[in-house]
């Protein structure tokens, strides 16, 4: 047995005359299936028929029943919620909740009562009826009190079809008599899932006869009633692991259609389940590999249905030296549908290429400034396809090409550093000492650099060159003779005027020399006037590994302290948009403030 | 002039200044007047000592300042490309002569 | 269609047992008179100092912590406790919005209401009592503050000829000239515009937690400006769709299916009750002028904010003046054979005309004297009747 | 210029200045120095307010002052009188932009 509405409604006028008020439908899931309804707490007000389902006011309700009812609160209505019981022959108890409003004054006479509300009930629901089960009677029309006490005036009812992109005739009759609506066949919510009619509702009195039209809206509720299918899709695909290795790397993915539609509320009992098993027994293939299933509602014309997607992924990285070919099936099972074909498998051919860790080019040439500064950056370097690496982790280690150098080479070789960047995929070059640099006039630089896959210890090398130029500028003077740079702050970001900025080195400053970058506009602006050891990676939003060694080194993307003035927040450091000029003390703060201060001013107050 | 004390005036964010455009106000509070009450005597030893040359001028100040002594807590708004944005220690909730 | 799994002993009791879902009326057979109904923590403090009371009291909380909550309801010892509870104080008891202890109040409304209701309901009876504030009283105090008043706001545009009118941003000056308004404004906004890492570029929960701060502390007389000011163009709808910080408040990448939310809201005592206090006083009522039960816009308004900073926090869905359209942030995709459930409750949001005559008539300061929109009849399937053509009958 | 900092000196208490006469010394201890970094978002306003008129200039500082956060506990000698003398607040203890 169910009840083909979520809820139904009427409403009761204090001192309303006793008669029926709603008719109850249950329609039938078997063929012998018998329906006694019953209230499930009794009212002195309300009664049920128990064989016909017809719930009746059997005394009419006072002014004091409404006091009583609404605890004396002074409301003009009140809301009653009944729960009807529906009890089948296999002593299965189905319940539907009839909301009851009661109003706090007479019924209007039957001239007062519009012909919309004589033909139609005030709150409906939309009706639904399962697929695959019993015909049966699923509705009543009329608004049954209006047709108890206005029975001098003639309602009939028409119910048409919409033009139904499908062509078909709906199955729906109506019983003239007693404006009941029936459902005549079994319906098949996978060929349609909604019907739309026209109830056309003609009123007829003494003087006047209006018709009023009202649409309804029949759905059809679903069960498991298909198997799962391709739908001329495929069911196996290829799956290459290379340089994705991570944990978590999708390899390949298939997709399963339903025609029937899947909830994906209530989630734990969410109806039409599938599964998604891997087909093995071998150890190795279950820690390496977990089939990943979701689904998601899609339309197969005009009707709901679900797409399963089934996603081939990585359990754990695989190491670069894995290498192996194999076929994995997995077991798709719709675990609800009873008919045949409730599952099928799917099939991932997966081949694991090995990964060469080794570097494309026979030697790295790099040029420096001989004045660089503490963390100028000098470079990256990078086995090859190392961009498309995931999963893959590789160190860099620089030693000098000569084993036996001179102590001053020696000395000259440890002025140049490498520090892994980009989730240890690249190895960044810098200037960890340049007064060494500086003082010993360093030549010629040769390296041996060693790329090492921390999982396997698989290595290459290649020889790497740095060549330290000169560039030739003198550097500039004080009045009293002094290198102006001595005056200059450690960080290039400290100095807020452009004159400051250029004449001055900072930490990270590839040739000595800091860079000034303009800005434009006259609001917050991500190209804030700043100044930047080197505007190729400063600012950029990127607080790198060899920005992040210093905080003077670039504020601008590494600060995580105060920004004073008009600014935003890079997401998780340094400054991404400014006002003005954007200046810093390293860890301290910075400030973004208006950059065209002709004079500083200082009143009075300010000495 | 007035004593050292708590000033007010309802500005719109775009008038502060800092760069923001927004038409929401605020009551912008700063401490204005003088601290004549406020001198200690490591004042009148400092105003002596740079006096006598101990100590050079124009490095370290030997009067008071009216300055805030706490700030109002951080002041979030809608601008007016409708992103939040927040300022902190923008006006002044108490002032003191330090 | 819901199928109960059924309670053995209420088949037994079926015809005897009065036990009353959701309104208070009392057993038919005996009239109890009628009680002025405690708040749940007093009555729970009474009913604990009744041994009978608060012994039946305790079995009625194993009944319904019990494993499988039917067989344990169906069994003699609780059916007993039910029909004992039903007598005291507790039975009847609300809570009050803001009040000391609310959560506490909620939780022993619910444990008692848990175990009178038969599965899962619509609606849900609010626990909260009602509010009985006058109607007018909140529009005159919204024709006070709304810029009518020239002290309260600088420059209230409203008044200024020319310049558009943007009753939202006069609603954040306000807020901001007001201490309690502006700090508690400024702590939801920091906090919800706050990274906390690279894949969450906020703390919801910690969001959440201060709009519910906001919309408790900060007087509604502030609060409701901001949150149901009336626009007549885009720069000032916009700004009210972003009062509660969409972005981390209210957006998320995936949209959940609405029953889904639903029942996650349902899990926690204070959602629930504000969910069914919002269903119960802006429910859609075809019998009143305002469309809302009793023509209490402000319990409407009420229970509205009350929502705001929960599972189900509901949003303005875009920034048009025209029309006032809000939503929680969910959708009936994925509702199987529950989708007239969902698209139901979906609508008590997005097409409800008790809660949009409720703003409107807030945020224009207008009383419920100018006849509002007749109400659509919200025929549940929202598709209007049309009558065609009255043809007098030949005399 | 230097940011703001503790300075000291020994000097006998006759060179305070303040009307002491004793040969005791003690290390009178200042602040001095640049306040560069000390600046806030009520500074950048304020100073914006003045350049703008909305704040008459002259009345309030929009830059911090270098002064004492803490004083020394206070200072006891015997003066050339053979008498005990105290001085509060004489020295700073701790300096800070304000």
């Amino acid at each position: 047995l169910y009840f083909p509405q979520m809820e139904y409604s009427e409403s009761v006028f204090v001192e309303q005359p006793a008669g029926p008020l709603l008719q109850i439908h249950a329609l039938k899931e078997e063929e012998n299936e018998t329906a006694r309804f019953s209230l499930f707490k009794s009212y002195p007000w309300f009664q049920i028929d128990e064989s016909t389902g017809m719930l009746s006011l059997n005394r009419s309700l006072d002014r004091k029943d409404f006091a009583l009812l609404t605890n004396g609160e002074p409301l003009k209505l009140k809301k009653l919620f009944l729960q009807v019981a529906a009890l089948s022959s296999e002593d299965h108890k189905h319940y539907v909740r009839v909301s009851l409003t009661l109003i706090n004054a007479t019924a209007p006479p039957c001239s007062e009562v519009k012909p919309r509300q004589l033909c139609f009930r005030e709150e409906d629901f939309a009706p639904h009826i399962k697929e695959n089960k019993q015909p049966g009677l699923f509705r009543n029309l009329r608004p049954l009190p209006l047709q108890q006490r206005c029975p001098h005036i003639n309602i009939t009812y028409r119910v048409e079809q919409d033009l139904s992109p499908l062509g078909d005739v709906y199955p729906f009759e109506l019983d003239q008599d007693t404006s009941e609506l029936a459902v005549s066949v079994p319906l098949d919510r996978e060929q349609r899932e909604e019907y739309s009619l026209l109830v056309r509702c003609t009123v007829t009195t003494e003087s006047m006869v209006t018709q009023v039209d009202q649409p309804l809206l029949i759905s059809v509720h679903d069960e498991d009633d298909s198997a799962p299918c391709l739908r001329n899709g495929s069911d196996t695909t290829e799956a290459v692991v290379e340089f994705d290795r991570k944990e978590g790397a999708v390899l390949g993915r298939l997709l399963v259609y339903d025609a029937d539609s899947t909830p994906i509320y209530p989630r734990d009992q969410s109806r039409n389940k599938y599964a998604g098993i891997l087909l093995t027994k071998d150890t190795w293939i279950k820690e390496t590999f977990k089939i990943e299933h979701t689904f998601k509602e899609t339309n197969f014309n005009h009707v709901r249905g679900t797409v399963h997607e089934y996603k081939l992924v990585l359990n754990r990285s695989l190491p670069t030296t894995e290498s192996r070919s194999l076929q994995l099936h997995v077991l798709v099972n719709d675990t609800e549908f009873q008919g045949p074909g409730g599952s099928l498998v799917l099939h991932f051919n997966v081949t694991i290429l090995p990964v060469s860790i080794v570097f494309a080019n026979t030697s790295f040439l790099f040029r420096i400034q001989n004045n660089a500064a503490q963390f100028a950056q000098i470079g990256r370097v990078c086995v090859e396809n190392c961009l498309k690496f995931h999963g893959v982790s590789i160190t860099y280690k620089l030693e000098p090409a000569d084993k036996n150098l001179t102590a001053v080479a020696k000395a000259c070789h440890s002025a140049v550093g490498i520090a892994p960047g980009q989730e240890g995929i690249v190895g960044i070059l810098y200037v960890s000492d340049p007064k060494t640099l500086r003082r010993h006039k360093c030549l010629e630089l040769q390296y041996t650099v060693t790329a090492v896959n921390k999982l396997n210890t698989k290595r290459a090398r290649t020889l790497l060159t740095i060549t330290p130029e000169s560039t030739g500028r003198a550097p500039l003077l004080t009045s009293g003779g002094r290198a102006l740079e001595e005056d200059c702050p450690l960080s290039c970001a400290e100095n807020r005027l452009r004159s400051d900025c250029e004449v001055c080195g900072g930490m990270g400053a590839t040739d000595g020399r800091c860079q000034w970058r303009q800005g434009s506009g006259n609001a917050l602006t991500t190209n804030y006037s700043t100044c930047s050891p080197t505007l190729q990676t400063c600012p950029d939003g990127q607080c790198d590994v060899v920005e992040n060694m210093n905080p003077a080194i670039c504020p601008q993307d590494c600060t995580k302290l105060d920004v004073i003035g008009g600014h935003e927040r890079g997401f998780l450091s340094g400054i991404k948009a400014g006002y003005g000029t954007c200046y810093c003390f390293p860890g301290i703060k910075c400030y973004c403030e208006k950059d065209d201060i002709s004079e500083p001013m200082c009143d009075d107050v300010c000495k | 002039l007035k004593p050292c004390s708590l000033k007010e005036l309802e500005v719109s964010v775009s008038e502060l200044g800092l760069g923001y455009q927004s038409d929401e106000t605020l009551l912008f509070r700063y401490c204005s007047g003088k601290c004549n009450a406020g001198r200690r005597n490591y004042d009148l030893t400092l105003e002596h000592m740079k006096r006598s040359g101990q100590v050079k001028k124009g490095k370290a100040r030997h009067k008071p300042c009216c300055r805030p002594t706490t700030y109002d807590d951080a002041f979030s708004f809608l601008d007016n490309n409708y992103e939040y944005r927040t300022i902190k220690e923008v006006s002044a909730k108490e002032c003191g002569c330090i | 269609m819901i199928v109960m799994n059924i309670f053995g002993l209420f088949l037994l009791l079926d015809g005897i047992v009065h036990s009353l879902a959701s309104s208070s009326v009392l057993s038919s057979t005996g009239t109890h008179g009628w009680r002025t109904p405690v708040d749940c923590v007093k009555a729970n403090e009474q009913c604990a100092v009744d041994s009978l009371c608060s012994s039946r009291y305790r079995t009625l909380r194993q009944c319904l912590a019990g494993r499988d909550r039917n067989t344990m309801l169906a069994n003699k010892e609780c059916q007993a406790a039910l029909e004992v509870l039903q007598e005291s104080p507790l039975y009847d008891c609300r809570c009050k919005r803001g009040m000391k202890r609310e959560l506490q109040c909620l939780q022993i409304y619910w444990s008692i209401h848990l175990g009178l209701t038969e599965g899962e309901q619509f609606y849900e009876t609010s626990p909260y009592e009602p509010v009985s504030f006058r109607l007018t009283d909140i529009f005159r105090l919204a024709s006070i503050s709304s810029g009518m008043d020239p002290t309260t706001a600088k420059g209230n545009h409203c008044t200024d000829t020319g310049k558009p009118c943007n009753a939202c941003l006069d609603a954040a000056k306000a807020c901001n000239l007001n201490n309690d308004c502006k700090k508690l404004r400024s702590t939801y906004i920091s906090t919800c515009m706050k990274p906390v890492s690279p894949a969450e570029p906020c703390s919801r929960r910690k969001c959440h937690k201060a709009l519910r701060q906001f919309f408790d502390r900060v007087s509604t007389e502030y609060s409701y400006r901001l949150l149901f000011c009336s626009c007549q163009e885009h720069a000032c709808a916009e700004r009210r769709r972003q009062t509660i910080v969409p972005s981390c408040s209210y957006e998320e990448k995936v949209k959940p299916n609405c029953l889904d939310l639903r029942n996650l809201c349902r899990t926690d005592h204070l959602c629930r009750s504000r969910l069914a206090d919002f269903h119960m006083n802006c429910q859609t009522s075809l019998y009143s002028v305002t469309s809302c039960p009793n023509d209490n816009y402000q319990a409407c308004l009420a229970s509205y904010s009350g929502l705001i900073g929960f599972d189900l926090t509901p949003n303005y869905i875009d920034s048009s003046s025209t029309n006032i359209t809000v939503s929680p942030w969910c959708s009936c995709k994925g509702s199987g054979n529950r989708e007239e459930e969902c698209e139901k409750f979906l609508r008590d949001f997005r097409d409800n005309s008790c809660l949009r005559n409720a703003i409107q008539a807030f945020g224009n300061g207008t009383d419920t004297n100018l006849a509002p929109k007749t109400p659509s009849s919200s025929v549940t399937q929202s598709v209007k009747t049309t009558v065609t053509e009255d043809i007098p009958k030949p005399s």
